[in-house]
Parts: C-alpha cells; sequence; structure tokens
C-alpha cells in the first residue's frame, strides 16, 4: 500500500486543532464564524460517508439535522416538565441515535431505489417531515420550540468545544471506513453495484449502515445549533442546506478524507465574504463560480492535488 | 457434507427461467464434479449468462433448484453465494473503474473470508494473485487504465480473490489475439494446479473450449442438448445443426 | 350538499392537473433524452412566468399570444443554455451535473429578484366563469387546461410520428444505439432540452394566468413536478399527463377533506409508497 | 471523458469571458430603473460641529430569499431614519453629547446558520451599541439568546413574536403590535361599525396560514373573536406554501359566512381573492391577508380588490398627531424621494425602530449603555407618525401601539379604523364578484 491515509488523517486532525486553538484564545466573533464553518464541515463529512463513498445522490440529508435539533428540544422541554433535565452532551447524542433510527427505519423502503429515484424520494422525505413539523401542535407548528433557560445559556466557546468533538469523531469515523470493509464495500457500490454484490458485498446492508452513519453525525449538528440557539424551528429543514453540503463536498473532492475539510473551508470562506459584500448579488455570483469549478474540476481539489501527485506515487486519501 | 455423489461441486436440477413469455432456460440439468473443468458452449442467446446469473442467485428461476456441495442456494442472494466460494467473471469487462488495481482484488478478498480475516494475511493473498495473473507492475493503477486484456486478467483476479471452490468464467478469451489466448489457457490450467478449482467455463474460441475442458454441456434455445467429452460432442449431429444451421439436403 | 364539494374537487383537481402534467413534461423528457434530472425546473418555470408576463405588459396584446410568444423565447433561452453549459454535463459525473444544476436556478432566482424586484405578481386577467348550482369553473383555468392538454397532445404526437420524433425516442432507448443508426445524438440532446424548457416557460406563463409568482416561488412547482415525473416513470411523456391528474386529484381531495396543509405531504408519501410498490413508476413497462 | 474534449485552454478563455459577462450583466441589470440597489449603508458624514460621539445600530435583513420583500423595505426604512438623523446635525443625547448614527446591515438570507455568526460579528467585530432585529419571527428569536449574553439592546421591528414563548429576557424591546392582536383591530372596526346595524355581521369564517407569523394571528383572533361575541361558522388551518384555495374556500363557502377573515401573506391574499371570484363566493366584507396593504395586490387583483380591507401597522393616510419625529407627510415624501416608491408597513415599523433608539438616547443620561437605555425604552410614551409606543417594562412587549384598518375603495386604500379625524366611510357589503 503507497504511503498514504496516514498523512491525510494527520493533516485534517491537526487542521481542527489549529482552527480549535485559534477559535478559543480569538474574540467571539472569530469563534462565531469558525464554529458555522465546522457545523458545516460535519455535516459535508455526514453527507460524505453515504453520499460521497456510495454514489447515491441524498438531497434530503438536511432532513437528520433538523430532527437532530427536534429531538433536542422536544426531549428538553419533555424533562422539564418533569422537573428534570440532562447534561448538553447527552442531549447531543440522543439527538445523533435518534436521527440513525429514523435513518434505519425510513432507509429500508427508499434504499431500494437508485439513481434519480431516489435523489427525488430523499427530496420528499425531507418535504415530508418539515410539513408535518409544520402541522403538529406538540413540535411547535411553524413557531419552533423554544427552550431558552432550559439548555446552559449561550456560551460560544462551549458550544465550539463541542462541535469541535463531534468534528474530530466524524473525521476518524471517515477514515476508519475508508480502510475497512465498510468503504471498499461502498465504493465498489458506487463503482458498479451489481458487481459487488456478486463480489460478496452484502449491499443493502452496508448502504444502509452508510445512510445511518451520516445520519448520526448530522444529527450531532442539528443538537449543537439548537443548544446554540435555545430554539429549534422548521427553517432548520431549508433544501438549500443540503445543497450547501452537497457543494462543499463536490468542490472539496466527492468520497474521500480531505474532500469535506477542504471543500466546507472553502465554501464558507467564500460564501460569507460574497454574503456580505453583496448582500444582492452573492449567490449570482457563487452561482457562476460554482458552475465553472464543477465544469473544471469535477473530482474536486484532492482530485486535483491527486493528477499533480499520482507523478511522485503519493495520492491524497 | 453432500449425502448425494460425494464428488459433485454444483448440480442444476430441472431450472426453468421465464422472461414473460421468452423461456431462456427450460428444464436445464447440469451437474460439475469437483476439480473438473465444464465447457459451456451454444449459440448466442442460447442461455449460457442466464444460467451463469440463476446460478450467482440474480436471477430467480420458476422452476428447479440450484445445489452447491448439496447446500440449496436457490433462494440465497448473491452475495451470500460468493461468500460460499462461487467467483464470476463477466462477459464485458465491469472494473472498479475508479479504484486501483489493487482495492478492485481487496474488495472480493475482504468479502470472502466470513469472519474478516485480518487486513494483512488477505493482502498477501492479493498479492499472490496478482504475480499469477501478472498484473503485478499495475498494482496501483486505476482499473479503467488498464487494456482490455489486462481488464479481462483483473476480473478473473478478482474472482480468485474471492477464494473460490467454483469460479464460472465468461468469454475471458473473446476478443484476444491468438497468442494471447494461448496465454490466457496457460494461466487457467495453471490456476487449476494452483487452486484445484472446478470451473465452468463459456467461451466461443473453440480452439480453447475444447483443449481446456473435461466435459462439455452444449445449449441450445434454453434446453441441453448435448453433454459429453470435448471429442464426443463435436462430432455430434444436433450440434452442428444447432450452431451451422440445417445443411442442405439433410 | 356534499356531492357539489366532490364535484368542485374533483374539478379542481382535474384542471391543476393538466398543468402538473404539463409541467412534468418539460422535466422528464429532458431527463429521458440526457438523464439529467433538471434541478433549475422551478426557476425556469418562473422565468416563464416573468416573461409571458412582461410580454403581457409591456405590449399589452392577448395574454394566450404573450404566452404563446413566451415559448418561443424558452426555446431560444434552451438553447443558450445548452450551448454554454449543459452539453458539457452530459459528460460530467451525475452527482455533479445535479449539483451545476442548482447553481443556474441560484442565479435564475437570484438575478430575477434583483431585475424585478421580490413583490409578487399575477397576469390580472379573467375569464368569465360558468357554473352549475354551487359548482362553478372558472374561465381561465378552462383555457389553462385545453392550452395544456394541447401542449401534451402536439408533443406526444410529434414524439410519435414525425422523424425528429422518432430520433428522440431512439435516443431515450438508448443513446449509444441511436448515434450507430445515424441519429446525431448531440442535435437531439440540444433540440430535445430546449423543447423541455419551452415546456417549462409554456407552463410557467400558463401558472402567471390563475396563480401569483415570484423569483423564489418555484420550488414548490419544481417538487410536484417530480413528484409527478416520477409516478409517470421517468423518461416517459405519456406517463406524465396521467400522473400529473393524480397528482391534481390528491391535492384537491387531501384539501377538502382533511385540510390543506397536509396536502403536499400527502402527494409525498404517495410518492414514497409507488416507489414501494412499482420501483419503476406506475406506467413501468406499459411505454 | 476524452472524445469531443475542448482543449482546457480554450475554455478557460471562453468560460472565464462567460463569468464575467454573466456577474456584470447580472450588476448592470441590477441598476435597472425599477429596482434600486441601496446605497452604502454608512451615511455621508456631516460637516463636524462641537464634540462629536458615534453610536453604531447593526442588524441583519433577507435581502435575497422568499423574505426579500420584507426584508428591502424595511432595512431602507433604517437607512433613511440614519441619513436623516445624521443630516439633522445627530442624536442630542441626555448626557449633553451629540451622536452620529452609524448603521451596518447584512443579508441574513432569512436562515439560522448565518444570523449566529452576524450578529457576533456585529457586537463583537463591528462593536455595534445597538441592534435592531432581524424581520422574520424564528429568526428574531434566535437572536435572544446571544444579545442577551452580550447586553445589548435590540428593538424588533416587524419580527412578530408569541407571547407563550416570553422567557425572562431583559434587552429587548417591540415597535409592532405583535402577532396574536392582529385581527384585534379588525374585529374591533367591525364590532363599532358594522354590527350595530347588521346583527348578521356576527357570523364570520376565519382561516390562517400555519407559519409563524399566520399561525399566531389566526388563532388568537379566532379566541378574541369568540370573547367578543362573534359566532365563528367556520375556523381552519391551511400548509403556508399552499397556492391552490379551491378546496378550502369551497368549504368555507359551504358554512356560508357573512364576513371572511384570513390571516394570511401577499401570495394567498391575491390567490384567495380570485379564487373567490371564480367560485363566486360572496361575502359582504373580506380579509384576505396582511398582503392586501401592498400596491401590487391592487394591481394584480384590478376591481377585484375593490372594497378588501385589511389590518396593518401603519398606512398612508393613518394621521396620528405625533408628538415626536416627522409627520406623516414628512414620511411619505422623505422615503419616495429616496427610493422612489411608496413605503409599505414594513417601511414605517424599519422607521419607527430608529425613532424608539433616538428617542431613548435623548431622554437617557448614559446613552451608550445598554441597559440603562433598556430601562428608559421600558418608560417612554409617546406618539409618533408610526402610532403609539408604549412596551410593558419588564417584558418589552408592544401594549400601546394600535393597528389600524384600510379598505380599497376605488384604487385607493382609505383608512377606515381607528376612528381618527379623516377616517373614511367603510364601504359595506361590498359588491358581489358577478357585479363587477
Amino acid at each position: 500500500m503507497r504511503g498514504i491515509g496516514f498523512n491525510s488523517l494527520t493533516m485534517s486532525l491537526g487542521f481542527l486543532i489549529l482552527i480549535g486553538i485559534y477559535g478559543m484564545v480569538a474574540d467571539t466573533a472569530t469563534t462565531s464564524y469558525l464554529h458555522a464553518m465546522v457545523e458545516l464541515m460535519i455535516l459535508a463529512y455526514s453527507l460524505n460517508l453515504f453520499t460521497g463513498l456510495s454514489g447515491y445522490a441524498n438531497f434530503g440529508h438536511v432532513v437528520f439535522y433538523g430532527l437532530g435539533a427536534y429531538t433536542v428540544s422536544v426531549s428538553a422541554v419533555g424533562l422539564s416538565s418533569m422537573g428534570m433535565s440532562l447534561p448538553t452532551p447527552v442531549y447531543v447524542l440522543g439527538a445523533g441515535v435518534f436521527a440513525a433510527i429514523f435513518a434505519l427505519v425510513i432507509g429500508f423502503p427508499i434504499l431500494r431505489l437508485r439513481g434519480d429515484y431516489f435523489a427525488i424520494a430523499t427530496l420528499g422525505i425531507n418535504e415530508a417531515v418539515r410539513v408535518t413539523i409544520c402541522n403538529t401542535k406538540e413540535l411547535g407548528e411553524g413557531r419552533g420550540i423554544y427552550i431558552l433557560g432550559l439548555v446552559p445559556s449561550y456560551d460560544i466557546k462551549m458550544l465550539y468545544i463541542q462541535l469541535l468533538l463531534v468534528a474530530f469523531a466524524v473525521v476518524v469515523t471517515t477514515h476508519i471506513v475508508l480502510k475497512t470493509k465498510l468503504g471498499y464495500g461502498l465504493r465498489a457500490i458506487r463503482a458498479d453495484e451489481d458487481v459487488a454484490e456478486i463480489m460478496g458485498v452484502n449491499t443493502s446492508k452496508y448502504k444502509i449502515m452508510a445512510y445511518a452513519l451520516g445520519a448520526f453525525f448530522a444529527g450531532l449538528a442539528g443538537g449543537v445549533v439548537t443548544l446554540q440557539f435555545a430554539c429549534s424551528f422548521p427553517e432548520y429543514l431549508f433544501i438549500g442546506r443540503s445543497v450547501d453540503m452537497f457543494s462543499a463536498i463536490i468542490i472539496g473532492g466527492i468520497g474521500t478524507l480531505l474532500g469535506p475539510l477542504i471543500g466546507s473551508v472553502i465554501f464558507w470562506i467564500v460564501k460569507d465574504a460574497l454574503l456580505i459584500q453583496f448582500p444582492y448579488f452573492h449567490l449570482i455570483i457563487f452561482g457562476v463560480a460554482l458552475i465553472v469549478l464543477i465544469l473544471f474540476f469535477p473530482r474536486g481539489i484532492v482530485g486535483l492535488a491527486n493528477r499533480v501527485l499520482a507523478k511522485r506515487g503519493k495520492v491524497l486519501e | 457434507m453432500s449425502r448425494m455423489n460425494r464428488e459433485s461441486m454444483l448440480v442444476v436440477d430441472n431450472v426453468t427461467k421465464r422472461f414473460g413469455g421468452l423461456r431462456a432456460l427450460n428444464k436445464v440439468n447440469v451437474e460439475v464434479k469437483r476439480g473438473e473443468i465444464l465447457g459451456l458452449i451454444g449459440p448466442n442467446g442460447s442461455g449460457k449468462t442466464t444460467l451463469f446469473n440463476v446460478i450467482m442467485g440474480f436471477y430467480h428461476p420458476e422452476e428447479g433448484r440450484v445445489l452447491l456441495q448439496g447446500e440449496d442456494i436457490t433462494d440465497l442472494k448473491p452475495h451470500q453465494i460468493a461468500r460460499r466460494g462461487v467467483g464470476r467473471t463477466f462477459q464485458i469487462v465491469r472494473p472498479f473503474g475508479d479504484m486501483t488495481v489493487l482495492e478492485n482484488i481487496l474488495v472480493s478478498g475482504l468479502f470472502s473470508v466470513p469472519r474478516g480475516g485480518e487486513h494483512r494475511k488477505i493482502e498477501d493473498r492479493c498479492h499472490e494473485i496478482l504475480k499469477i495473473t501478472n498484473l503485478t507492475e499495475r498494482i496501483n493503477d486505476p482499473a479503467d487504465e488498464l487494456s482490455i486484456a489486462e481488464k479481462r486478467r483483473l476480473e478473473i483476479a478478482r474472482a480468485l480473490a474471492l477464494d473460490p471452490q467454483l469460479l464460472l468464467l465468461d468469454e475471458t478469451m473473446a476478443g484476444l489475439t491468438h497468442a494471447e489466448v494461448d496465454q490466457a489457457l496457460q494461466m487457467i490450467s495453471g490456476i487449476r494446479k494452483e487452486f484445484g478449482l472446478t470451473m465452468i467455463v463459456v467461451e466461443h474460441v473453440m480452439r480453447a473450449i475444447m483443449s481446456i475442458s473435461d466435459r462439455i454441456v452444449v445449449l441450445s434455445e434454453g434446453r441441453k442438448i448435448a453433454e459429453g467429452t470435448p471429442k464426443e460432442v463435436s462430432e455430434n449431429e444436433q450440434v452442428l445443426t444447432a450452431y451451422l444451421g440445417h445443411r442442405k439436403g439433410s | 350538499m356534499a356531492f357539489e364539494l366532490l364535484a368542485q374537487t374533483i374539478i379542481n383537481g382535474l384542471f391543476i392537473g393538466f398543468l402538473f402534467g404539463l409541467a412534468g413534461m418539460g422535466l422528464t423528457l429532458i431527463f429521458g433524452i440526457m438523464r439529467i434530472l433538471n434541478f433549475a425546473h422551478g426557476a425556469i418555470i418562473m422565468l416563464g412566468a416573468y416573461t409571458a408576463f412582461w410580454i403581457f405588459i409591456l405590449y399589452s396584446i392577448n395574454p394566450l399570444v404573450a404566452i404563446l410568444i413566451g415559448t418561443v423565447a424558452g426555446l431560444i433561452f434552451g438553447v443558450v443554455l445548452y450551448m454554454i453549459l449543459v452539453n458539457r454535463l452530459v459528460r460530467a459525473p451525475a452527482l455533479a451535473s445535479l449539483l451545476a444544476l442548482f447553481g443556474v436556478s441560484m442565479i435564475l432566482e437570484n438575478s430575477m429578484l434583483n431585475l424585478w424586484s421580490p413583490n409578487p405578481r399575477s397576469i390580472p386577467v379573467d375569464y368569465p366563469t360558468i357554473s352549475y348550482g354551487l359548482v362553478t369553473i372558472s374561465g381561465s383555468r378552462v383555457l389553462v387546461s385545453i392550452v395544456a392538454i394541447a401542449a401534451s397532445v402536439l408533443l406526444l404526437a410529434t414524439l410519435k410520428w414525425t422523424r425528429f420524433g422518432r430520433m428522440i425516442r431512439a435516443t431515450v432507448q438508448d443513446s449509444r444505439a441511436a448515434t450507430l443508426m445515424g441519429v446525431d445524438v448531440n442535435k437531439v440532446y440540444a433540440l430535445g432540452f430546449s423543447i423541455g424548457i419551452a415546456l417549462a416557460f409554456l407552463a410557467g406563463g400558463l401558472l402567471a394566468l390563475i396563480y401569483p409568482f415570484e423569483p423564489f416561488g418555484g420550488l414548490q412547482y419544481a417538487l410536484y413536478s417530480f413528484v409527478v415525473v416520477v409516478l409517470g416513470t421517468l423518461g416517459n411523456p405519456a406517463g406524465c399527463l396521467f400522473a400529473g391528474l393524480i397528482i391534481g386529484l390528491i391535492h384537491s381531495i387531501t384539501g377538502s377533506y382533511w385540510t390543506l396543509n397536509m396536502s403536499p405531504a400527502v402527494a409525498y408519501l404517495i410518492l414514497v409508497l409507488t416507489f414501494l410498490l412499482r420501483p419503476g413508476g406506475i406506467m413501468a413497462g406499459r411505454e | 471523458m476524452s472524445e469531443g474534449k475542448i482543449s482546457r485552454r480554450k475554455y478557460l478563455k471562453y468560460a472565464g469571458a462567460a463569468v464575467a459577462a454573466g456577474a456584470a450583466a447580472a450588476a448592470g441589470y441590477g441598476l435597472s430603473q425599477y429596482y434600486k440597489p441601496p446605497t452604502p449603508t454608512a451615511p455621508t458624514p456631516t460637516t463636524p460641529t462641537g464634540v462629536k460621539k458615534k453610536v453604531r445600530v447593526g442588524g441583519t435583513k433577507p435581502f435575497t430569499g422568499a423574505e426579500a420583500l420584507p426584508g428591502k423595505s424595511e432595512g431602507d426604512a433604517n437607512k433613511l431614519w440614519a441619513k436623516m438623523v445624521n443630516e439633522a446635525g445627530g442624536i442630542r443625547a441626555g448626557d449633553g453629547n451629540t451622536y452620529e448614527v452609524e448603521l451596518i446591515l447584512y443579508n441574513d438570507e432569512d436562515r439560522p446558520e448565518n444570523v449566529g455568526r452576524l450578529y457576533e460579528k456585529l457586537i463583537v467585530e463591528d462593536k455595534v451599541d445597538f441592534l435592531f432585529g432581524p424581520v422574520y419571527g424564528p429568526l428574531g428569536m434566535a437572536t435572544v439568546p446571544i444579545v442577551e449574553k452580550y447586553k445589548k439592546l435590540e428593538v424588533y421591528g416587524t419580527c412578530s413574536f408569541n407571547p407563550k414563548d416570553y422567557r425572562d429576557w431583559k434587552y429587548i424591546v417591540h415597535t409592532i403590535t405583535n402577532g396574536p392582536s392582529y385581527m384585534e383591530a379588525i374585529l374591533d372596526m367591525i364590532w363599532e361599525r358594522v354590527v350595530p346595524n347588521d346583527p348578521e355581521a356576527k357570523n364570520i369564517a376565519v382561516t390562517h396560514g400555519d407559519d409563524a407569523f399566520r399561525q399566531t394571528a389566526g388563532s388568537y383572533g379566532y379566541e378574541y373573536a369568540k370573547k367578543k361575541g362573534f359566532n365563528v361558522v367556520f375556523y381552519e388551518t391551511y400548509h403556508s406554501a399552499i397556492t391552490d384555495f379551491a378546496p378550502l374556500l369551497a368549504k368555507v363557502k359551504a358554512a356560508q359566512p357573512t364576513i371572511y377573515l384570513n390571516a394570511g401573506v401577499y401570495t394567498d391574499a391575491i390567490q384567495i381573492i380570485k379564487q373567490m371570484r371564480e367560485l363566486d363566493f360572496n361575502v359582504k366584507l373580506v380579509w384576505a391577508g396582511t398582503g392586501t396593504v401592498f400596491p401590487s395586490f391592487y394591481e394584480s387583483l384590478g376591481k377585484n380588490a375593490e372594497g378588501c380591507i385589511t389590518c396593518t401597522q401603519w398606512e398612508k393616510g393613518i394621521v396620528y398627531q405625533q408628538d415626536y419625529g416627522p409627520s406623516h407627510d414628512e414620511f411619505l415624501a422623505a422615503f419616495q424621494r429616496e427610493y422612489g416608491y411608496q413605503p409599505d408597513y414594513h417601511a414605517a415599523t424599519g422607521f419607527q425602530q430608529g425613532l424608539v433608539l433616538q428617542r431613548a438616547m435623548e431622554l437617557c443620561d448614559d446613552p451608550l449603555n445598554s441597559d440603562a437605555m433598556r430601562k428608559v425604552a421600558g418608560e417612554i410614551e409617546m406618539t409618533t407618525f408610526y402610532g403609539k409606543y408604549k412596551v410593558d417594562p419588564v417584558t418589552g412587549w408592544q401594549i400601546g401601539h394600535k393597528m389600524g384598518v384600510v379598505q380599497w375603495q376605488n384604487g385607493e386604500k382609505a383608512v377606515v379604523w381607528p376612528m381618527l379625524t379623516g377616517v373614511k366611510d367603510l364601504v359595506y357589503p361590498i359588491k358581489k364578484w358577478s357585479e363587477r
């Protein structure tokens, strides 16, 4: 095996440590800026675990982020009515677990579909969940659920630490998955699903596992955002967020370890700068840039780097 | 293991497969002994590939059963059959394009051992297979960049990595030059000696199939029309008509 | 009383159904030919609505004529969009082409916002309504349905009988085989794609007659079109017409007999159910 | 990927040109006459007279996305206020200094992930002293924890909250009558001006959308109507993104109400009137949604808009006797001159945000300290062109401001409530659809 893998992992974890320390020492505005970037990074990694590796276009991945968010607020309200409350990490973990369970339940039916049918089904599910939330009294309908006071008051540094831990977890998980049967099985499914089945890969089981794993980390990110705003509302399930995650992994390099990291950093910096400079035109410029980038680097930055590095026998994972 | 005939590796028992009105396989009975190379020939559309897909569990037969070493595998999923040691190659090469040659082989390697033996042991076995199918120098190149002949050998290597007991070779010689066919024949007999494999080989290159098979089964329009040693089959009247069509005046 | 409500519901359902069908047709034609899901479909429908609206306002001609001119403009826009971007997308990996089209919808929606302000608009024109007892049929909806049916029949006829139609169907079956048969697949892609866009412009124009529209209003129509397209089997325009009616009825019946706010959810649930029962969509196999 | 691959360099040149052309075309088009993008936010500095201090005010509005309409008009009004204050030499605060206003507005796209980052940037990086809240309810609530932590006074504009969600926040003040009492003005107007001479008017139907604002306005309106003595013959919620109301209206028509009130937004309002006409569903008075206030409502519906009423935070023609800030006409003229379009209630509310801050600074002896300012803002009572301002000192909830009611009468919005000088007669019952 070529000397690869190892340094991609150290690079990503090293980068996380770097922005972690910088975020903690700098002023809270920078912490909040990095917090938003790391949140997008986690979502990109969670999408990469499923779509990146298996090639199944999941356009409704934000539904797990939303469900994670609602798990925290619903459980916070529920527990407080019984006079109890949990430490925040338990809430966040609960958010991830619920999202993963939901993925397992919904995964069986829709993972029997392929390609474009699957993409549309995920869109449908995201909308169906959002509409159902909007119409259920207990879930706060359109107004959302407010838990100000039920969870520790807003402290961006603490939230940032929790988010970094989740980011560490998702990066290490991606590395492990890429090195084990799950990773090879998923990449085989992406290349040619029927042949993968014939080569011994239990395709239906592996797709579900990846789907639930991705959902778990998206749920964790959702849990943290509810703690940040002390409320959760249907806008968390806005389809635009799925597009952001998607752009991040396409820009960075789909199905790789470094791809989601590079992609989300570039995506966030460019989008934020454009948003502040051109309040009205930012999406036009961003749209044009996205298209040119996709046509030029369909394999993303890591893909490009690999083409360059391949001559020297090294490949970025 | 099998109460019936001890050395029978695979029994295709009275299998019928229909696609709408078309009867692709019609009550086909085939038996392959352990360590034997069975040639499977027949004109295009005679059901050879369909039979492979039924054996691999990709298609489910309307009637009949498939037994692997006495165990009924008719209702198993392809990956379960593969893990029971049945490897297969494809008529039109289907490599895992964006994965390297080694990774292509690692996929089946990892899934062959039921408990998923540790990485190191599997990797050594893969390197050995690469040597036999002389793909070693292309080890880290993406499968897309291989030549047709190399991709054909990769298919065989990938099937071998499953540590199979039964190998299904689907026209691995098609489109090869004379020299390349001889090379392939040599490799297949080498594999047979090295791993003691039972094989079913589908081939249109008569010279190759006749020389390598112990026994030959001939299919036409989904039915078995002849069976026997290569010599018997090549003189069989029905086989010639099936292949060459009716001779004038006969 | 209950009968009138049922009759009114079914009539409303059918009328929107034709519009959903037409909107779906543009989408499914493009998918059929190029295996690309046009995620900019919603924004393009809105662009069609604005085009028809401005032609009507600036030249104050009969709205139908304005819509037809708009459709021709759609054809040209389709060709331009194909030349600049889409012909390169055909060869790009599937995930990338889906996202590139999202990029297109970002550009279109925000350009419309900056050009024509976020104010919702509608073509202010009224056609007489016909009513029997409590059941009334609005003139503009009848008109919209007639045009939608005419366009659908016209499309199906061209596909069935004209040479160009056969070339498109060949490409839909198997583009590689079509090339071998001497079909200039690139020309089919270009024209097929622009016909799909023209249909979206037509749907947008008709929609502007009966519903208000604004730059970001396309998402809801896109989601409904996806449901219609998948129900009618991807790549099968005839199936679309049929599926459009079903979704129109579901939308209307849920609205009348449950609450209107669950209509989209019911449509999406029907979509997921169809996937399970007939993965190929209801028209699978019956081309 | 190989066959038909254009050489990378040729494509680069071609794509580069397309990118530049695309962005330039968009920017150029953007400056078309109808829709002028805002001038840079920081107003032109005025000639310094004496010791000048600076007060920084920050906020975010949804300049793009589905909420772009209210975002742009509220943002424009905030900027107009800052410009007018600076042109008049700044705010003469309670501590004797005069403060020049520096306003910083960002685009939050009405998306939660932008709010956290932008408010931290405003408070910590841009060091703003006070904040104008975002336009959309849930997003407004999302800023509460940040504002409470950094103890920064935040004045909310058209962002409506629900009293049930109030937790003891200390730095927030509202300007508009909040969601719950939106329908009160209409119901009071009907009770005072219609019921006495048409008892039938008690039978009303109420419907509303299911997003934050319409849910609050509709459900509280329903309770208020029952408390007031109305007989609500039909009540239902509809999905906020729905554009086809025929099924709903068929049911409302079946209930045969005299008056039909729908708490909806702009697209609902147009669509409901169109489909009431299609279904020939006649009532003596109709409120189709707050969107009725927009001029383009009348443009889109033509004569069908005649007679439609709506409650509104503020409307041209509601002439309060203001004891602070510009008069009704001065505000209208200033806005028309600056932006070339009629201000709607979002714009008026945006301007009121500024006036509340300005008045509080004038009366507060420590004008940059949020605690002191919040205390003053909680206690002041004033009437501006926008109407009365009085908040509950503890919750910051607006209790003074009352909604007005307007009715489209031959192409103009006539003020029919509150009963101030110059109020017009109410056209009741409105013409049947067939007679228009």
